[in-house]
């Protein structure tokens, strides 16, 4: 069934200064484009942000290299992405929803075929993400994970630890860098999403470890290294079970 | 804008900064990065008055300060800016509507070359009335009378000349300076201000015996008589000597009008030639050979023709004050090269008989006229000189430069300022920034429009003209942006020169951002905290994006307004 | 190499008994070289929640030798190194260390703690067992000496986040390992012990398994710092278990894995970390702890053992468990075990908790291979009972676990008797090498107006980040008497240091004050910097605006700041009123006074005199050797009566020892540095002595049993008269039967006696060996051969020495049934009454406290336990020292022991000494009480009160007043609040001061108009 | 109700042994432990060292509540027995307190030891919340009725 006008997914779209120029600019009434500097410019956060207020796809468009005027904008933009496709694979939303679009500044003339494809691509993976209660406290989850520092510094280093080198004077593989930085990320992610459950009321291992689907022991070593970074304590113990609350990060 | 210019310290990128009359550069490439040609030569115009022309025939300092010369090549900005004023052209001359006029002192500009008419452009917009003399029957100077056709056509120059009298300047011609006008007789006239910028007009002698026989003609004559289509026989093996733009221009044209062999003598090595290297090329294609350390000592003549001219061999010594070795000719190395014509343009004087003997200057060495370098103020108050006239011999784009500070000085001599403020040597800062030159990707230069124009069917001419256009803008691409912002008319109100703003309290010093950021703008300051250098800053908002601890936002186009964007976007 | 002896020693190994030996050394004026192989010293006690038998908490009493070790002038700490090389010979070593790479500079690294907060990378905390995680960048615990962090050179992916987050750039990515070598006189070893690979026993699950824990482990889950916060969980699921098996002797007393030895000390802790684990769970824990035998055998154990099972309920399965398997549903673990009646059992439960025992350090081979030692089959350091702390090498000694397994008092007790060892040989030595630190002459400020110096630190963005430190300058610049005021980034790094001292002179302050963290730990740092700006080092105070402000109100910074500003106007309150105060000195007499001349009165002796001190040594009987004398054979073969002879001989040739036999110390007056004896000699009269310390050393004697037909039948005697009559050749017997804890371990004397059970296995033995077909029963409790005697135990089992256990309530009858004497007992096999008539019946009679310890006790005014022995100032850290300063402890006057455990001891009680004899003036802490003449009333309130009697009355002129013995003085300040007329008061927290700091604190001072 | 309990922030003093309670209180700092800024802690060597004339001079001075805290009894002081003696002292105050019109419940006696950072931030807040309930110090309201 073809999407019909009728239907068709919100799509916000963050768009370079340097790609298309107005004219080529003929859009669709659901894509709403958005003029940043560079799409380097989009902060992994502010993506985040975008979905929990509601969009159904993020389009970001940047200028193929080298034709960034920044230099290296949207290479930024490609890690990012990359990133953030695991947090929302993390937080139950297709990361197809999210697509970096990178074109020559020249030659691409015209964006309103990419808009209409992408919207096709979008309506196919059904409605809203947002009907489920539980992707928002997902999304809200991947948005503080992904404003915290440690997963930020990773994403800002990983440029220079892969492709120059680290302090030793030695390159990270690419695929090494990759590893860790999914460990990290599931385990921020785990870890905020822990922090905003138990925001408005206690909870105890146990409960979390069902919310989440993952073992009770890998829980409670979440809570403990909650504990040393002051995020969360213990509320109080009923019966044989611990409960804790999250204290407010600052 | 002359005015603009002048007061605030200027930082410009170093393109701009070389140009002799800080053509704005920058601007004008971004905008074609964009496809605005017509905006691009608007901006042009704003600092110059010859787009075309200077597209053509400028040495382009600016290409040699590129700072992309550090990674690939230099951005080609000589052609972009003849494409972009060709492009105005071929689309119908742009009539521009006179400014209206603001002053009443009348100007009076003696000389309509480069330097005049600049002085004239730019008087007028200010709102000047302005009459330019000409001795000539055409205005242009050197450009109309020196520089041969095949690289400069006439009907570019008279366009371009056309455009400066659209906007309110007057221009007479046949009037000799010297015979029919005097600074005596124009001041009575009620001119206010009078700017001299004859040029040069004779050419330097060689001093060799045999140098009035026949068939000795000086280059610039010879290419003026051309340019008046005077009827000139050129003979069959012909000698200039010389290694300037002149003597190129002389050779080739005696070539292209028959002369069978033509060589070019000229007394230094071929670094040492002033002329533009892919003009001498031009000319070894079109067979001319070259002597080099070669000197004319006397031209041997045959019942009052010229036969032979006989040369000595030299060889280089120590640099002299123009920084060039100094010839020596070497003992007893005379000989001959069979010619019957020899061309001697060793650069042209001013003839100082016509000048008013009070602006003639004391000293012996150096230009005869008396003219302080900044002001272009001669010692007779409200008498002004520049261009060849005042420096000797130099490029088009200095005499451009002269004649805007020149319309500068009598602006401010009108309305009774100080000459020199803000004019002591101009206070401009280069601005080269890219940080990491390996971490751009090199770019091959991907313009490069053939100086001659080919012969085209309308068709063939239209359909040439689009991919020329689609080269240019990748060309244009390949310009880093070294300026700070370059005001280049860009329609997006976001470009406004965005910058960073770091939260001191918040920054822990974990220094990503200068990792991150493509222009080494922001850095970590000996407090430990970062620190934007505004200058350099682009705007690009990689450093608020990546800083760990959000602690960097940007002044326009900050986190805040982007997501409120989005909630409109959704209509939340 | 330096010819001639050497005034340094080299001590291998940072935990407590090296921290002991290092210290005792440093104070008796040698260099002491601390290596260690982690980056901060602290050791396995570092890891510790609580210890027994007193629950102190380890930390709490570890933190201040831990400071004291790492600002010690004598004391060089070499963190993160091992030894490579030794050569030279005892007296003038020379040793190759390399030191490992840090990758951070450790002079400029001060601790703040801000790159471990930044660093993204996450990595196994060994620290906490592997319970949680540290980041790659890390210090093992908040207390860490010295606290310079460490970059985990595997785990770190090297972004450079902490080198650009350091405010004091002390990151070194290219910092290189470096070699020393050092040149020393004599070397301790104190590796300390690696605990058995719980792995190794893989019927136990651990590994496996997620709720097996080692003890350890437990110790980490049990401590309020630890990875739960101090609560108790289940590693698996995070709920707090309902029931937890404690197995024993995980690794130890194991012939199939070699390590057939018992550790000494895992009873004990099991006990310890079930009562504790009650403690620190709010609902019903039932603990239950599977033994063989407990082997409480220390002072106290046994009351503790006891308390364990009637105050706390804890249940004891004496039973070896045979495997345990784990229920995947609900993670418990179902232990299967022999119940005490033969039958399998299988028992759930939720956590399981395996003692595991201790073995000899990982690379311990290398090490004995570099330093040219030997060790003993089970790779410990080899030592004799007579030379417990020697090495097979001259000149390099052993204390602590790396000798045979053993508990921290034992540790520390060896750790100081290594020391005086290793002061015996370079005694001539002492005091070259120390840095002897001058001051510039304190001036005189009584005269002067207050002129305060405030310093308000940043501590990177501890401080900083929270409260408004500028605004708190500017606010205290407006207080009254204050000159100067700033803010630092780091107050307590050197270069603030000098800067405060230019400041002094600068703006001629007589007061300085630091807000910055407690004063617990920099006190003593700024202290000394004022001392050296030439001011009185207690005109100087802090206010705590990090640990007790700004880091426990990081989220109101408005209010933290206020409360910063409060502090601070508080404590330069007090600082207006500071007087200088001078630290009391008290002249030594180089004398030691021994009491007993057993073994360890001899050795005490010896020890000393060998470090150039005169000692008198009074024996009340006619001869040397004390219960020695009536010791003929040793369980591992050495002849003690030829030691006997030898150390009788050294003693009475050395010129500087005065022996008094069969006499006795009547009187003892003066305090510590300045003692008065009267000794009665044989003769009848009475000689008075003068002496700096005083050694007890009365020993104990054995119980003269009144059970079992004792005293009425001959055929019945105990160990000591059958190892006399064995030793004649008068003993032939067929049937032996012998009874443990006679005397011992009931309501009386509720403690273990400890050697009897090594006494009986050693008679057994001589018994089997004299007659191989002898029959000989022993009947016990516990049998308690721990340590390497476990190894004896074994061979007398094998030898056909039959053991059967009794409990209290069904004690042996011994009976003389017509001539014949019967032993009848329940045999809990059979589970059947069962008669036997022995030959003989030999009594273990228990080892009770000399009779004359309560007349010794009062002469010295010190305490006795319950049961009778010494008590010492500290049972876990101070092990051989009294409370009261300058009289100290060794041998079975503290609780009855082994002889190399004695001798030790006595080495231990002379280092101690020598600590005070060493030194020609004594210099006491400032803070002590004083006494206002004309407000005293005389009432003696505070002479009663006075726990350390440090207050007497003294008659000044026609009145009565109070007089306070400075050197004695504490300095707690009970008696000044007590005082009715308020004539006595404590240096720098008088009356007027707390009450100054009070008032200020409440009311907004007035802030002078500046 | 008095002044409304909303916007009352009551000021304790807290009179902290070195050995134990300070020791506490700082490990609350060492494991960031949070808790109300309310107390303003003054440092005595020994729990034994603290005066009644402290805490009256406290409450003279318009402190709402009172904090005294010292080493677990029996064994855990550092000068043997200096916590007996502030028990005895406290626990008289506090009948004394009654007859001054001020209620006991404002000073308060609390065994800490060094380990015991959780406890120490525990006691700070019930206090604080207890000190609300109670309202400002009665001696307080009155001089601001003169």
């Amino acid at each position: 069934m073809k999407m019909e006008s009728s239907n068709p997914p919100k799509i916000v779209c963050f768009m370079c200064n340097w790609a298309f120029c107005e004219e080529e600019m003929r859009v669709p009434y659901n894509v709403n484009v958005i003029r940043v500097m560079c799409v380097g410019r989009m902060d992994p956060a502010l993506v985040l942000e975008t979905f929990a207020n509601g969009a159904e796809g993020v389009l970001l468009v940047g200028c193929k290299p080298p034709d960034c005027h920044f230099v290296d904008g949207n290479l930024h933009a490609e890690r990012a992405v990359k990133m953030l496709k695991k947090l929302l694979a993390l937080a139950g939303l297709e990361p197809e929803r999210l697509k970096l679009l990178l074109v020559s500044p020249l030659e691409d003339k015209d964006f309103s075929r990419h808009a209409k494809g992408f919207s096709e691509e979008v309506w196919k993976l059904g409605n809203s993400p947002l009907s489920k209660e539980e992707i928002v406290a997902n999304l809200i989850a991947a948005k503080e994970a992904a404003s915290a520092f440690r997963l930020r510094v990773l994403l800002g280093r990983e440029e220079e630890l892969t492709e120059f080198m680290n302090a030793y004077g030695e390159k990270i593989p690419e695929e090494e860098f990759d590893a860790l930085l999914d460990d990290i990320v599931r385990a921020e992610f785990i870890r905020y999403k822990i922090h905003y459950l138990t925001r408005t009321k206690p909870r105890s291992v146990k409960e979390l470890a069902q919310i989440l689907g993952i073992k009770p022991s890998a829980v409670l070593r979440h809570i403990t290294n909650m504990r040393r970074k002051g995020m969360i304590a213990l509320d109080h113990v009923e019966g044989y079970t611990p409960l804790y609350k999250a204290l407010e990060v600052r | 804008m002359t005015e603009k210019l002048l007061q605030e310290v200027r930082k410009f990128p170093p393109c701009r900064a070389a140009c002799p009359a800080h053509v704005n550069v920058q601007a004008y490439v971004a905008l074609i990065q964009r496809g605005k040609f017509k905006e691009a030569v608007e901006v042009i115009r704003r600092d110059m008055p010859f787009p075309a022309i200077c597209g053509r025939v400028c040495f382009s300092p600016c290409e040699d300060a590129c700072a992309r010369v550090n990674l690939d090549q230099a951005v080609a900005i000589r052609a972009l800016k003849r494409l972009v004023a060709d492009i105005e052209r071929e689309q119908g001359r742009v009539v521009a509507e006179p400014v209206p006029k603001k002053y009443g002192e009348k100007i009076a500009i003696i000389g309509a070359g480069p330097a005049g008419l600049t002085a004239a452009y730019e008087l007028a917009k200010l709102g000047y009335p302005v009459t330019v003399f000409e001795r000539m029957d055409e205005p242009g100077g050197m450009m109309r009378y020196c520089i041969p056709d095949f690289r400069l056509e006439k009907f570019v120059v008279a366009n371009e000349i056309a455009y400066i009298k659209d906007i309110g300047v007057e221009i007479k011609t046949g009037v000799e300076f010297g015979k029919d006008i005097t600074i005596k007789s124009l001041k009575e006239d009620g001119y206010k201000a009078i700017f001299l910028s004859i040029g040069t007009q004779l050419g330097m002698k060689l001093n060799v015996p045999g140098e009035d026989l026949e068939g000795v003609i000086n280059a610039v004559d010879f290419l003026r008589a051309i340019a008046l289509e005077k009827k000139i026989t050129v003979g069959e093996r012909v000698a200039v000597i010389g290694g300037g733009n002149t003597a190129i221009d002389a050779a080739r044209m005696a070539k292209k009008l028959g002369a069978k062999e033509v060589m070019i003598l000229y007394r230094r090595s071929r670094e040492e030639m002033p002329a533009l290297p892919h003009e001498v090329e031009l000319a070894e294609k079109d067979g001319i050979k070259f002597y080099f350390l070669v000197a004319p000592k006397q031209i041997i003549g045959e019942n009052g023709r010229v036969k032979a001219v006989e040369c000595l061999r030299m060889r280089l010594g120590e640099p002299d004050e123009s920084g060039r070795r100094r010839p020596i000719p070497i003992a007893f190395s005379e000989h001959q090269y069979e010619v019957d014509m020899v061309i001697p343009a060793l650069g042209q004087i001013v003839e100082t008989s016509i000048l008013p003997p009070e602006l003639i200057s004391k000293e012996k060495r150096g230009p005869p006229l008396q003219v302080d370098p900044l002001t272009l103020e001669t010692n007779v108050p409200g008498v002004f000189a520049g261009g060849d006239v005042a420096t000797g011999p130099a490029s088009i784009i200095e005499a451009v430069g002269a004649g805007k500070r020149a319309a500068v000085s009598i602006h401010r001599y009108l309305r009774g300022e100080d000459l020199r403020k803000g004019v002591e040597e101009e206070k401009i800062e280069e601005t080269t920034w890219v940080k990491d030159w390996r971490l751009l990707e090199k770019k091959e230069r991907r313009y490069d429009a053939p100086i001659e124009k080919p012969h085209l069917s309308f068709e063939e001419a239209k359909e040439y003209l689009e991919k020329l256009k689609r080269q240019a803008r990748f060309e244009a691409f390949r310009c880093l942006g070294c300026g700070p912002c370059a005001e280049c008319l860009a329609s997006m109100d976001l470009c406004e020169g965005d910058k960073a703003v770091v939260d001191e309290g918040k920054c822990v010093g974990c220094n990503v951002c200068a990792v991150v950021c493509p222009v080494g703008a922001i850095k970590k300051n000996e407090k430990g905290v970062a620190q934007v250098n505004e200058d350099l800053c682009k705007g690009c908002g990689l450093c608020a994006a990546r800083c760990p601890e959000r602690a960097i936002t940007m002044k326009k186009l900050s986190d805040e307004q982007i997501i409120t964007m989005v909630l409109t976007a959704l209509e939340r | 190499m330096a010819e001639g002896k050497v005034g340094a020693v080299l001590v291998v190994g940072g935990g407590v008994a090296g921290i002991q030996a290092a210290l005792d050394l440093a104070d008796s004026g040698f260099k002491v070289y601390m290596v260690d192989q982690s980056p901060s010293i602290g050791g396995v006690m570092a890891q510790l929640d609580k210890t027994f038998p007193t629950n102190d908490c380890s930390m709490c009493i570890l933190a201040p030798k831990l400071v004291a070790a790492g600002r010690h002038p004598n004391i060089s700490l070499i963190t993160n190194s091992e030894v490579l090389g030794l050569s030279g010979e005892a007296g003038n070593f020379e040793v190759k260390i390399r030191k490992r790479s840090r990758y951070i500079n450790e002079e400029k690294c001060n601790g703040c703690g801000l790159c471990a907060q930044k660093c993204p990378v996450e990595a196994i905390d060994t620290y906490n067992k592997g319970l949680t995680d540290r980041s790659a960048v890390y210090v093992e615990f908040p207390q860490a000496v010295p606290l310079r962090f460490k970059i985990d050179r595997e785990k770190c992916i090297g972004c450079r986040t902490c080198q650009e987050v350091c405010k004091a750039n002390a990151v070194e990515y290219d910092q290189k390992d470096s070699e020393i070598v050092l040149n020393v006189g004599a070397i301790i070893l104190a590796p300390g012990f690696e605990p058995f690979d719980a792995r190794l026993k893989s019927e136990y699950g651990y590994g496996r398994y997620a709720n097996v824990v080692t003890s350890i482990e437990f110790e980490r889950i049990l401590s309020a710092s630890g990875p739960y916060g101090g609560i108790v969980l289940r590693p698996s699921d995070g709920e707090i278990p309902r029931k937890i098996a404690f197995i024993q002797c995980v690794g130890s007393r194991d012939a199939q894995l070699g390590n057939n030895y018992c550790s000494a000390a895992c009873c004990m802790y099991s006990i310890k970390e079930a009562i504790i684990a009650k403690e620190h769970v709010p609902t019903k824990l039932d603990c239950t702890i599977f033994y063989m035998d407990i082997r409480a055998y220390g002072k106290e154990f046994d009351a503790y053992y006891k308390r364990a099972q009637e105050e706390y309920g804890i249940r004891f399965v004496r039973s070896r468990v045979a495997s345990i398997t784990e229920d995947p549903a609900t993670g418990n673990l179902l232990v299967h075990y022999v119940g005490e009646d033969e039958t399998p059992r299988i028992e759930e439960f939720d956590m399981v908790v395996l003692s595991t025992g201790m073995q000899s350090p990982k690379d311990v081979e290398k090490l004995a291979k570099t330093l040219g030692i030997k060790l003993n089959k089970y790779r410990f350091c080899e030592t004799k009972t007579f030379t417990p702390l020697e090495t097979s090498k001259p000149g390099v000694y052993v204390c602590g676990a790396f000798s045979s397994p053993k508990d921290i008092p034992e540790s520390v007790a060896q750790a100081s008797g290594a020391a005086a060892k290793a002061m015996a040989i370079i005694a001539p030595e002492r005091g070259k090498l120390i840095a002897v630190k001058e001051y510039p002459a304190e001036r005189d400020v009584s005269q002067e107006e207050p002129r305060i110096g405030v310093f308000i630190c940043h501590c990177g963005i501890n401080i900083g980040g929270i409260v408004r430190v500028p605004e708190v300058v500017e606010y205290a610049k407006k207080l009254p008497n204050v000159v100067y005021a700033e803010d630092n980034l780091y107050t307590c790094s050197d270069d603030t240091q000098k800067r405060i001292k230019e400041k002094i002179k600068e703006y001629n302050l007589n007061r300085v004050v630091v807000a910055s963290c407690t004063p617990r730990t920099h006190e003593p740092l700024f202290r000394e910097t004022v001392r050296e700006a030439g001011l009185n080092p207690y005109l100087f105070e802090m206010a705590n605006i990090r640990d007790q402000c700004s880091w426990v109100h990081m989220h109101e910074p408005d209010e933290a700041t206020e409360k910063a500003k409060d502090l601070v106007r508080s404590v330069v309150a007090k600082a207006r009123l500071l007087k200088p105060l001078k630290n009391p000195t008290v002249k030594v007499t180089p004398v030691g006074l021994v009491i007993g001349g057993g073994v360890s009165g001899m050795t005490a002796a010896l020890e000393l005199a060998n470090q150039g001190f005169e000692v008198h040594l009074v024996e009340r009987e006619k001869e040397l050797g004390g219960h020695l004398r009536k010791i003929y054979y040793l369980l591992e073969g050495e002849d003690p009566q030829k030691h006997l002879e030898r150390l009788v001989k050294a003693v009475m040739e050395n010129r500087l020892i005065h022996v008094y036999l069969g006499a006795e110390v009547v009187e003892v007056s003066g305090f510590v540095g300045n003692f008065k004896s009267k000794i009665r000699l044989s003769s009848g009269e009475e000689k008075e002595v003068e002496h700096g310390v005083v050694i007890v050393a009365t020993g104990a004697v054995e119980y003269k049993p009144k059970e079992y037909l004792y005293g009425e039948d001959p055929r019945v005697m105990t160990q000591h008269e059958l190892e006399e009559k064995i030793a004649k050749g008068e003993f032939k017997a067929k049937k032996v039967v012998m009874i443990q804890c006679v005397g011992a371990r009931n309501e009386e004397r509720p403690n273990c006696a400890r050697i009897c059970c090594g006494q009986a296995i050693k008679n057994a033995l001589k018994i089997k060996e004299q007659n191989p077909d002898a029959d000989v029963y022993v009947l016990y409790k516990d049998v308690r051969s721990y340590g390497f005697k476990e190894e004896y135990y074994r061979e007398a089992a094998a030898k056909g020495v039959i053991f059967i256990n009794y409990s209290d309530e069904r004690k042996p009858k011994v009976t003389n049934d017509g001539g014949k004497l019967k032993v009848a007992f329940y045999e809990p096999v059979l589970k059947q009454e069962v008669q036997l008539e022995p030959d003989y019946v030999i009594l273990s009679a228990a080892t009770i406290p000399n009779p004359d310890n309560k007349r010794i006790a009062e002469m010295l005014k010190v305490p006795l336990t319950k049961d009778g022995f010494f008590l010492e100032a500290h049972m876990k850290l101070r092990p051989v020292d009294f409370q009261t300063d300058g009289v100290f402890l060794c041998g079975m006057a503290h609780s009855p022991k082994f002889i190399d455990e004695s001798i030790s001891q006595a080495c231990a009680a002379a280092a101690r000494a020598a600590t005070i004899l060493s030194k020609k003036v004594l210099e006491m802490e400032g803070i002590v009480a004083s006494v206002d003449e004309d407000l005293c009333s005389g009432c003696r309130i505070c002479e009663f009160l006075c726990p350390y009697g440090a207050i007497e009355m003294k008659e000044r002129d026609g009145k009565i007043v109070a007089h306070v013995i400075e050197a004695l003085c504490k300095g707690c300040g009970v008696c000044g609040t007590a005082c009715p007329t308020k004539a006595i008061t404590l240096g720098h927290f008088t009356t007027e001061e707390i009450l100054a700091q009070v008032r200020a604190v409440l009311q907004e001072m007035e802030v002078a108009a500046k | 109700m008095r002044e409304s309990q909303k916007d009352f922030e009551p000021k304790i003093v807290g009179f902290l042994c070195n050995w134990c309670a300070y020791a506490g209180a700082d490990l609350a700092g060492v494991s960031r432990i949070q808790y109300p800024p309310n107390i303003r802690v003054i440092r005595v060597m020994c729990s034994g060292r603290i005066d009644p004339a402290f805490i009256l001079e406290a409450l003279k001075n318009g402190a709402d509540g009172v904090l005294v805290a010292g080493c677990h009894l029996p064994s855990d002081c550092h000068y043997l027995s200096g916590n007996f003696k502030a028990l005895r002292r406290v626990t008289l105050l506090k009948r004394v307190l009654k007859d001054f019109g001020i209620e006991p419940e404002r000073v308060r006696l609390e065994w800490v030891s060094a380990s015991e950072g959780d406890k120490f931030a525990a006691v700070v807040r019930d206090m604080v919340e207890q000190i609300k309930k109670l309202g400002p110090n009665p001696l307080k309201v009155m001089e601001e009725k003169k």
